[in-house]
């Protein structure tokens, strides 16, 4: 199995998989097709899992061609405990949004299975790059699919929605391009491992940190630099909905591991108090601003931009913790914590607002609306489906047992050592986030029958229900369980502590700067 | 052995699950006989398990899996079975059990039959894991699902909009509490290394006065504000002042939830807690004024607001909060094994209370109004006796286990040496009163006096129908379903008291829970730092057999003002109204502080409900559409857009602009190599 | 004996001369034309000029060159210039602006 | 000496004013012949410079082919002269000004060293036009090619450009006239009988 | 005198002038011979270019040309996209009816042209060649003759065209003043001598032939006449323009600057900086307020032009072979875009407005698909072929120390993406306005795929062509 080159299966696989349903065009058997492709992509991905070695933090399944020999970029490729689980998440999800996808869509369909398949397989390379720059291609690339997924099969005001979505995250990305050139510069690699080991002077750090955090801010994203994800997931089809949240945005979260926090470690250290600002003001600020949103996807966007607040803030947190070394004996395990939490609170948040965004795509395709006020009562008649919904929201509001408490209780619980008032701030999501979930809860399931429309709607069928039930038990699981995902990352991130808290300055290393 | 352990909780969970997900397959029946079936075999579990553990000793502390291994930090999820456990193990299967055989008939009509049972299942599943934990994460895992069970059910009904309100408001100021209670399990984390009682207990005893630095030199005592954030946890989910907003409303649940969750067991799982949690009590002084404090607050205010209370469910429901502000106030006076004891008896006769007011609501077809109630003795003799009984107890009428139970708590209060013992004593003694009358008030409004209601003219309340009895026939005594569990419950209602004896006095919860007094002592190097907190060992030392404390009991004070107030309720209620005509009159602002319960509802509602919602309008209209994606974003669009009309007005389609700007451009590039 | 640089000097002041022409003529595309071939002019006296005091020849062929491809770009401006009046009936530069923004 | 200097003074100063005449006055025609007395004026200047077949050339080139060219589209397009030069005055401050800023910079450069050669570095030769072809046709070959294609590039370029087929001139088309068919020629139309009117 | 080391030059006239006679001798209906001859004369000038290939640097005919690898590269490019686009042209000019021999006879001559550019050896001949190159153009622009924008087209380019010349050529005659040469390799032993920053007078000179050189990139502020020939040309013409001649002015800058130059790099990089800033700036503003689509490529030329541009100022052999990589795609994509814009128009029709643009996903996902594929690469979205031609320029550009360009240009390729997506938008988003079927011949549906696939397979494997750039730039001493 070991010999195989999963990795390369799980990249070309979809993406010449979508080819393929292109090719095969909306006649019948593309969506089939397309399934399959999904599924085999989902079961090439469990080797991943079960031939793990949880004992070394060295990348597995490596597979190294050399690429572009003029800037010395190399196919490069391979997995540790951080980004294997981000890629499982990513195959199962690409199954979900199938499916999610089955007879909803109906305009060009094979072209929409096509652009979730390429988009599946330029994901997997990008959680998979080894190599900076084949990082940064397939990062740019993933905008590609999924800017016409929102542009072609989203809602009204689409247009500036995709638009905005692609400058957005253009304009973010840009910068980490010239920061990886001026680290090829310096160090005259783009091989990750190499940058890992660089030695930076402080100034310039600091530039390629704020470059990064503008690039992965945008994806992430984080306050303020997050406006586009509300107008993006508004108008996306749900399918779009999902694979952003779920997947999209956790790119965002991996990059600051796999390359601001190892690669700029002495900036990541002095800024740390700006992203741990900017992550509380994301926990507060937008749960707030969701509590009033009139629009159910608009609501769940905004949550989700909350949930990712704990991911950034998980990371980052490690460095006021590391402050704190002296009086708190703890500081090295919640640091592990910290980070475990954001990379639990990643997966989670795959699950859940997945899981949201399909629930409001199943009353959408109903009702062919979002507004808040046009439901009610919702529960009277789809009972099966106010039973899910209300699983999701309870996740989505971090209940213990549910895959959503996991990481917001790791991060909360580490980041008290570092300073109790982030705890304090973070902790306040337990009564905002509820209060928003709850709140569209009680207006859209629960109450009596609001109107004709809401007394019309049918529970959901089988295709749906299993999707969501599929879901549900990985949330639970995930909840209940989650060692075996912790397991994978433990090794992997006491690796990246080593490297993300040890400073790259040249003063303090032996040989100097080059 | 283990193996029961772990069916205790799980007889239930399978119950739950077989009801909620094939409820339809199975048919009402099936969903009641399987739960019942699964608590039943809890219940019996529990017995046998408290037999092996209180009379051989063998407690158990270990873990069933592991949650989670991150670096030296092991999350896991355990049982620690000891007398503390056991007890309210035995205390929640068997409320438990009769609530379950109570709803049968309860609930009976209702389309949601399987579904509630599947709740109630789900719900003793989640407090016995509550209860049987052993570490903070399992506790607060247990906490929240009982706080989601909770929400679930007081949302039973969700058609009805009040009961959809008061299950989120149930939710969220819960969260509030849960809000504390997490950073304390982040606090006790941080400085302990660790999540498992028995270890945190045991670095506690060397934890010397270590302190939580908020700010750069701003700190405070870390046991303190372990301690506080923890009890914020116990507010919450104990109702207590100011966090009590939500046990009031929560009764638009199904009654029979009433009794399990919001007075008998998930009420006092902050009761629990806290007892739990003694050990780190101990150690603060600060945080045990806090709690007399709070607690002496909620027995009295609460208390005072059932007076004015005419929903039967709600006069029950403010008592309960007054009750649990009894317990608090006994977990302040570091007397936590009278609080467990109060917990216990009060379990079992708010229970009854409960279902009895259910029992009559359903005789009333869901008419709750106790002024349209009367006279209903002698229709309903069973709930009427049970009633009686239950009252009883809960005015603390000696013999009765209340009596027992109260009147400890309020004699450790006397003896506390805390200095807000003192006016917790003065509350907590006036509070007596306020109990025996509100609740002889309730109960000769509904069982005595005029036939006040009216059979054929009452308008229904549930949108639960009750074709049961068809309408408008006269009130009669419920099935034996109904009124089985109700004479399950009086019995140890009257007799739990008797527990007294070896409960309180004994060395019962000696290993489970922690008082600094002088049987248990710190290390004496701490002693020197703490107060000593006497409570219970001053009256164990008083302490002369239960027809001694009986007999002590008729002399107290306690006993004469709960006469006083019965005796109050019997003479406005049934005599004479004219004094509460008179007192009406001459305290009408007092009347409407009560019946505003104080204003802090609508003062909620206000700043923070409608506050939330304008701070969140506020920060997305202005924050977020003008400020970051009007000016920052949309500006930077129109920007570029601007300057890109203006670049195009230089293109002016004229051959002489465009060889005069290939001019200018020489020219300013000579300037520039000239001149510069 | 006169200098290099005043032969150079009447150059560039031909040279300025064309430039303002092509700027202050609004009206005839003709001008603009002409401007072009005064433009040419100067350059071609600075290559004679350079190619006498450097004693060089090749001067004088470049100038060669430019006389050649200057008459060749006179056919095709002007034969431009013919369908251009054909299509619009004018040559305006003023009116040549269909095209702009 | 003193001959050469007034010889380009005087010729300087009029190739000077025949340019700003040029661009000054209104009459196209005026204009063209503004430019042909620059050239005279210039090709003085060039013999002065010792290049004589150049100087002929010039005037032959220019004056006798292209400026002649100009002068004959300036008849053909017989354009309306009163509207050409307004608005002159309103853009000739800022023109000037520009022109004028350029001539100055210019000046300051082209007085600079390199250029203050007063005499030549090396004698002219003797003829003229005998080294400039000695060279033209050796050295130079190739570039005299591309010259050639140039020229040939102007002439379809020109050609393409201005020849059209009138739809009004008469021209035989022989293919045409050979593939004609017989629909071409005869049209038969079918009419109705005529109805006698009643009256 | 050996006329060989000329040969595809030579072989190449000879061609044009039998086709010409040729042409004359067929009747109407059989032009689609002169069409075919011109297309093998293309081949078989590539072949000999590519067989003209040895990795050395001979000059002859007198020092008046040279052949070296860069050459051969340039011209096997020229050769090739000039066939691409002739092979786009036919459709047009069928399709308006203004199909003449003369277009690609025109064309012929034009690359003719910018084959002796790229092999110029001497500054006569890189004006000579300018000015073949240039007339040709005139002539195409106003080819359609009925038709009033593309005469006024032609004016405009003609008469700011022979300005720039002039500015060229007064330009050279200064450094001829100063040097006393005129021979590339002569130039440069006198440039080396001298403190260029110093030097005003060479200063003076340069900026002179820069202006000419950044008129044929279309650079600002020498962009002018781009956008409104863009427009006015005959969509075929603009297309021929707007791709093939970039590689001709690359091989002048890299010629007149570079080679002949390349120690002056402190003078005229200043000037290669501000030129490039200000089109990469001023074409990306200006072209989001386009709707025209054929004036918003050339706006957006003009932005590439100042990439190209900020590439080769390094004055470092990474940036000429970035500057060359960038061109031969850039002119690979443009030629492509136009493409598709030639194949929405039909007889009577012509596609020029963003408009027209709507719904094409509909009608023809394949095209859709591959206007697509140009307009991102032209973006620089990975993985395209555009992404590695902006990457190689902007780490070129950094390796020369110019940090803050850099990122200048990064941010302007955002504001730049802006209206590639808004007429990929048109494509995808928006319903088709007509239905009117989409015919091509199988030659052109053929070509315009392996167009858009090599933009991808280019995207994905650039290694070879980029070490085949950065191989002719060794080769060639650069």
């Amino acid at each position: 199995m070991l010999d195989l080159p999963i990795l390369s299966f799980l990249i070309w696989l979809p993406i010449v998989g979508g080819m393929g349903v292109l090719i095969v065009g909306d006649r019948s058997g593309a969506k089939q097709f397309a399934l399959g492709i999904a599924l085999l992509t989902f079961l090439l991905s469990l080797p991943l899992y079960t031939g793990f070695d949880l004992t070394t933090p060295d990348m597995q399944f490596v597979e190294f061609i050399p690429w572009v020999e003029a800037f010395k970029i190399n196919y490069h490729l391979g997995v540790d405990g951080i980004s294997m689980p981000l890629i499982l998440l990513n195959t199962f999800m690409t199954v979900i949004v199938v499916i999610a996808g089955w007879e909803v869509i109906t305009y060009r369909v094979s072209q929409y299975m096509a652009a979730f398949l390429i988009m599946a397989g330029i994901v997997n390379g990008v959680f998979a790059a080894l190599d900076a720059m084949l990082f940064y291609i397939l990062f740019e690339a993933m905008l590609i699919p999924l800017f016409l997924i929102i542009g072609i099969w989203g809602g009204a005001n689409r247009v500036y929605a995709t638009i905005k979505f692609f400058l957005y995250t253009f304009f973010g990305s840009v910068f980490l391009l010239i920061s990886l050139i001026y680290l090829y510069q310096l160090g005259g690699s783009f091989a990750v491992a190499d940058l890992h080991k660089l030695p930076i002077e402080l100034t310039p750090q600091i530039l390629i940190f704020l470059s990064f955090l503008l690039a992965f801010g945008v994806k992430v994203p984080m306050w303020p630099v997050h406006t586009w994800l509300p107008d993006a997931h508004v108008e996306a089809p749900t399918g779009g909905s999902v694979i952003l949240a779920a997947i999209t945005l956790k790119v965002g979260g991996y990059a600051f591991l796999r390359f601001a926090m190892p690669i700029v470690p002495d900036a990541a250290a002095q800024l740390d108090w700006l992203v741990i600002f900017m992550s509380l003001t994301a926990v507060v600020y937008i749960g707030f601003v969701a509590l009033v949103q009139q629009d159910m996807k608009k609501l769940v966007a905004y949550s989700s931009i909350a949930h990712m607040g704990f991911v950034t803030l998980g990371f980052f947190v490690i460095y006021a913790l590391a402050a704190k070394t002296a009086a708190n004996p703890l500081a090295m395990s919640s640091s592990v914590l910290a980070i475990q939490g954001g990379m639990v609170q990643m997966v989670s948040h795959g699950f859940i607002s997945g899981a949201m965004f399909l629930c409001i795509g199943v009353l959408y395709d109903r009702m062919h609306t979002r507004d808040i006020n046009a439901y009610g009562g919702v529960a009277n008649q789809m009972p099966v489906f106010a039973a899910l919904y209300v699983l999701f929201a309870m996740a989505n509001t971090g209940l213990p047992g549910t895959s959503g408490f996991v990481g917001e209780f790791m991060v909360i619980l580490a980041s008290f050592g570092a300073n109790p008032l982030i705890a304090f701030a973070a902790a306040t999501t337990l009564i905002v986030g509820a209060a928003y979930t709850l709140w569209l809860v009680k207006r859209v399931l629960f109450g009596d029958v609001k109107n004709a429309e809401v007394a019309a709607l049918k529970d959901i069928g089988r295709r749906e229900f299993w999707m969501l039930a599929v879901l549900a038990v990985a949330v639970l699981l995930l909840g209940l369980w989650p060692k075996p995902l912790t397991d994978v990352m433990d090794v992997s991130i006491r690796h990246l502590l080593d490297q993300a808290l040890n400073s790259k300055l040249c003063s303090g290393l032996a040989g100097g700067c080059p | 052995m283990e193996a029961m352990y772990l069916a205790i909780p799980l007889a239930p969970l399978f119950g739950a699950i077989v009801a909620g997900l094939f409820g339809k397959k199975i048919g009402r029946a099936g969903a009641h006989w399987v739960t019942i079936l699964g608590v039943a075999v809890a219940f019996l579990l529990s017995l046998v398990v408290a037999n092996d553990v209180m009379f051989h000793g063998n407690t158990f502390n270990g873990t069933v899996y592991t949650w989670a291994v991150i670096a030296d930090i092991r999350f896991e999820v355990g049982f620690m079975l000891d007398n503390l456990s056991t007890m309210m193990m035995l205390v929640v299967t068997f409320v438990s059990l009769m609530v379950h055989v109570y709803t049968i008939g309860y609930m009976s009509e209702d389309p949601g039959y399987q579904r509630f049972f599947s709740y109630i299942s789900l719900f003793t599943f989640s407090m016995l894991m509550l209860v049987m934990s052993n570490n903070f994460i399992q506790l607060f895992f247990g906490w929240e699902a009982v706080g989601l069970v909770s929400y679930l059910l007081i949302g039973f009904w969700f058609k009805k909009e009040t009961a959809i309100y008061a299950n989120m408001k149930a939710f969220l100021v819960n969260r509030v509490g849960d809000f504390g209670f997490l950073l304390g399990i982040a606090a006790i984390l941080m400085h302990f290394g660790t999540l498992d009682y028995v270890e945190t207990f045991a670095s506690l005893k060397n934890f010397a006065g270590g302190d939580i630095e908020v700010f750069a030199g701003w700190k405070w005592d870390a046991v303190t504000v372990i301690a506080i954030l923890l009890f914020i946890g116990a507010m919450g989910k104990s109702a207590q002042v100011p966090l009590h907003v939500w046990l009031p409303d929560s009764m638009e649940g199904p009654t029979p939830i009433s009794a399990l969750i919001h007075a008998a067991t998930m009420v006092t799982a902050g009761i629990f807690m806290v007892a739990r949690m003694s050990p780190i009590f101990e150690m603060s002084d600060t945080a045990l004024n806090l709690i007399l404090i709070i607690g002496a607050t909620t027995a009295f205010f609460m208390g005072l607001i059932g007076i004015v209370q005419n929903d039967i469910k709600k006069v029950v429901a403010y008592s309960t909060l007054s009750q649990l502000g009894y317990m608090t106030v006994a977990l302040g006076a570091s007397a936590y094994s009278a609080g467990v004891f109060h917990l216990m008896t009060h379990a079992f006769f708010k229970a009854l209370l409960f279902l009895a007011a259910g029992s009559v609501i359903i005789a009333m077809h869901h008419e709750q109004d106790i002024r349209k109630m009367g006279g209903l003795k002698k229709y309903m003799p069973i709930t009427y006796w049970t009633s009686l009984i239950g009252s009883l107890a809960l005015i603390g009428f000696p013999g009765f286990s209340g009596f027992f139970s109260k009147d400890l708590i309020i004699e450790a209060v006397h003896e506390s040496h805390l200095w807000a013992a003192g006016y917790a004593y003065t509350l907590v003694l006036l509070g007596v009163f306020v109990t025996a009358f509100y609740s002889f008030r309730m109960f000769f409004l509904v069982f005595h006096g005029k036939e006040r209601f009216d059979a054929h003219g009452h308008d229904d309340h549930g949108h639960h129908d009750d074709e049961h009895h068809g309408h408008g026939g006269t009130p009669h005594e419920s099935p034996w379903v109904v009124t089985i569990p109700l004479i399950m419950l009086a019995i140890p209602s009257v007799l739990a008291g008797y527990l007294l004896d070896p409960m309180v006095v004994g060395e019962f919860f000696h290993d489970a829970i922690f008082v600094n007094d002088k049987a248990h002592g710190f290390d004496p190097a701490l002693q020197g730092l703490l107060s000593a907190h006497p409570g219970i060992e001053e009256i164990s030392a008083a302490y002369h057999g239960v027809l001694g404390f009986v007999l002590h009991g008729l002399m107290a004070p306690p006993f004469w003002l709960a006469m006083a107030g019965l005796g109050a309720a019997w003479f406005i209620y049934l005599k004479d109204d004219a004094l509460a005509r008179w007192a009406y009159d001459k305290f009408r602002w007092l009347h409407t502080l009560l019946d505003q319960k104080y204003y802090v509802d609508s003062f909620n509602q206000k700043v923070f409900a409608n506050g939330s919602v304008s701070l969140g309008n506020v920060l997305w209209s202005i924050g977020e559409r003008l400020m970051i994606d009007g000016f920052i974003v949309n500006g930077a669009a129109k920007a570029v857009g601007w300057f890109s009309g203006v670049a195009r007005q230089v293109q002016t389609g004229y051959l002489y602009h465009y060889a005069f700007s290939m001019v200018v451009g020489i020219l300013l590039m000579l300037t520039w190599f000239l001149f510069f | 004996m006169i200098p290099l640089s005043h032969f150079l000097i009447v150059a560039a002041l031909l040279f300025a001369i064309s430039v303002a022409g092509m700027f202050l003529n609004r009206k005839n595309v003709l001008i603009l034309l002409m401007c072009i071939e005064m433009m040419l002019l100067s350059v071609n006296l600075n290559f004679v000029a350079f190619s006498h005091y450097l004693g060089d020849m090749a001067g004088q062929v470049f100038v060669f060159f430019i006389l050649t491809v200057a008459a060749a770009e006179a056919a095709i401006g002007l034969a431009i210039l013919v369908v251009l009046f054909r299509n619009r009936r004018t040559i305006n530069v003023e009116q040549l602006d269909s095209m702009k923004g | 000496m003193i001959f050469e200097q007034i010889i380009f003074y005087l010729f300087s100063a009029v190739l000077v004013t025949a340019a700003v005449g040029m661009v000054t006055v209104r009459n196209p025609v005026y204009a063209a012949l503004c430019l042909i007395l620059s050239f005279f004026t210039s090709a003085a200047l060039w013999l002065l410079l010792e290049a004589e077949f150049l100087g002929i050339v010039l005037v032959l080139v220019y004056v006798g082919a292209v400026m002649v060219l100009f002068l004959f589209v300036i008849m053909m397009l017989d354009l309306n002269i009163d509207p050409l030069k307004e608005g002159f005055a309103k853009y000739a401050p800022v023109g000037f000004l520009v022109a004028g800023v350029i001539a100055v910079e210019m000046i300051m450069v082209l007085r600079s060293a390199p250029f203050q050669i007063a005499t030549p570095r090396a004698p002219a030769p003797e003829n003229n036009t005998e080294a400039l072809g000695a060279i033209l046709y050796t050295n130079y070959v190739y570039p005299f090619e591309i010259a050639a294609v140039i020229l040939v590039v102007a002439i379809i370029a020109a050609i393409v450009l201005t020849l059209r087929r009138r739809p009004d001139s008469r021209k035989q088309d022989i293919s045409e006239q050979v593939q004609v068919k017989r629909e071409d020629r005869v049209r038969l139309v079918k009419m109705k009988s005529e109805t006698k009117e009643q009256a | 005198m050996n006329f060989t080391i000329a040969m595809p030059e030579i072989f190449l006239l000879s061609t044009i002038c039998l086709i010409l006679l040729i042409d004359v001798m067929l009747r109407e209906d059989c032009r689609m011979i002169s069409y075919l001859l011109t297309q093998v004369a293309l081949l078989a000038t590539a072949l000999l270019a590519y067989g003209a290939m040895d990795g050395d640097k001979t000059t002859g005919l007198n020092g008046m040309y040279v052949r070296d690898d860069l050459a051969g590269v340039l011209k096997i490019s020229i050769l090739l996209l000039t066939f691409g686009v002739f092979v786009y042209a036919r459709k047009y000019l069928k399709d308006q009816n203004i199909w003449q021999s003369e277009f690609f006879l025109l064309g012929l001559f034009a690359v003719l042209g910018m084959l002796v550019m790229v092999s110029a050896n001497h500054l006569l001949v890189v004006y000579l060649g300018l000015e073949l190159l240039a007339l040709s153009m005139y002539a195409l622009v106003a080819f359609n003759r009925d038709d009033g924008r593309s005469s006024e087209a032609a004016m405009k380019y003609f008469v700011l065209g022979a300005v720039a010349s002039g500015l060229l050529l007064y330009g050279i005659s200064i450094l001829y003043g100063l040097s006393g040469k005129l021979e590339l390799p002569e130039v440069l032993a006198f440039v080396s001598a001298q403190n260029v920053l110093e030097n005003i007078p060479l200063l003076f000179a340069l900026v002179f032939i820069v202006a000419g050189i950044a008129f044929k990139f279309g650079a600002v502020p020498f962009h002018m006449w781009v956008p409104d020939v863009y427009q006015g040309a005959p969509t075929a013409v603009t297309m021929f323009l707007g791709s093939v001649p970039k590689l001709a002015a690359l091989a002048m800058l890299l010629r007149v600057l570079a080679e002949s130059m390349g120690t002056a790099q402190p003078g005229w990089g200043q000037l290669l900086l501000v030129f490039g800033l200000l089109s990469v700036l001023l074409g990306n503003f200006s072209a989001i307020a386009q709707f025209n689509l054929k004036r918003m490529l050339a706006y957006s030329t003009i932005a590439h032009m100042g990439f190209i541009l900020l590439g080769a100022l390094t004055g470092t052999t990474q940036g000429y072979s970035a500057a060359l990589f960038y061109t031969i795609t850039y002119a690979m994509m443009a030629a492509g875009g136009f493409a598709v814009l030639i194949l929405l128009g039909r007889a009577g029709f012509e596609a020029e407005t963003l408009d027209d643009l709507k719904g094409l996903n509909e009608r023809n996902p394949w095209y859709a698909f591959m206007m697509m594929v140009f307009l991102f690469s032209m973006a620089g979205i990975p993985p395209t072929v555009g992404f590695y031609a902006k990457l190689s320029i902007i780490q070129a550009v950094m390796q020369a120390g110019y940090l803050w360009p850099a990122v200048f240009m990064v941010v302007m390729s955002v504001i730049g993406a802006y209206y590639y997506l808004r007429a990929i938008k048109m494509m995808y988003f928006d319903k088709p306005e007509e239905n009117a079927p989409i015919k091509a011949d199988l030659d052109f549906t053929v070509l315009i795929s392996v167009n858009g696939v090599l933009m991808v397979l280019l995207g994905i494997f650039p290694s070879a062509l980029m070490s085949i750039c950065s191989a002719a730039m060794v080769a060639s001493h650069l």
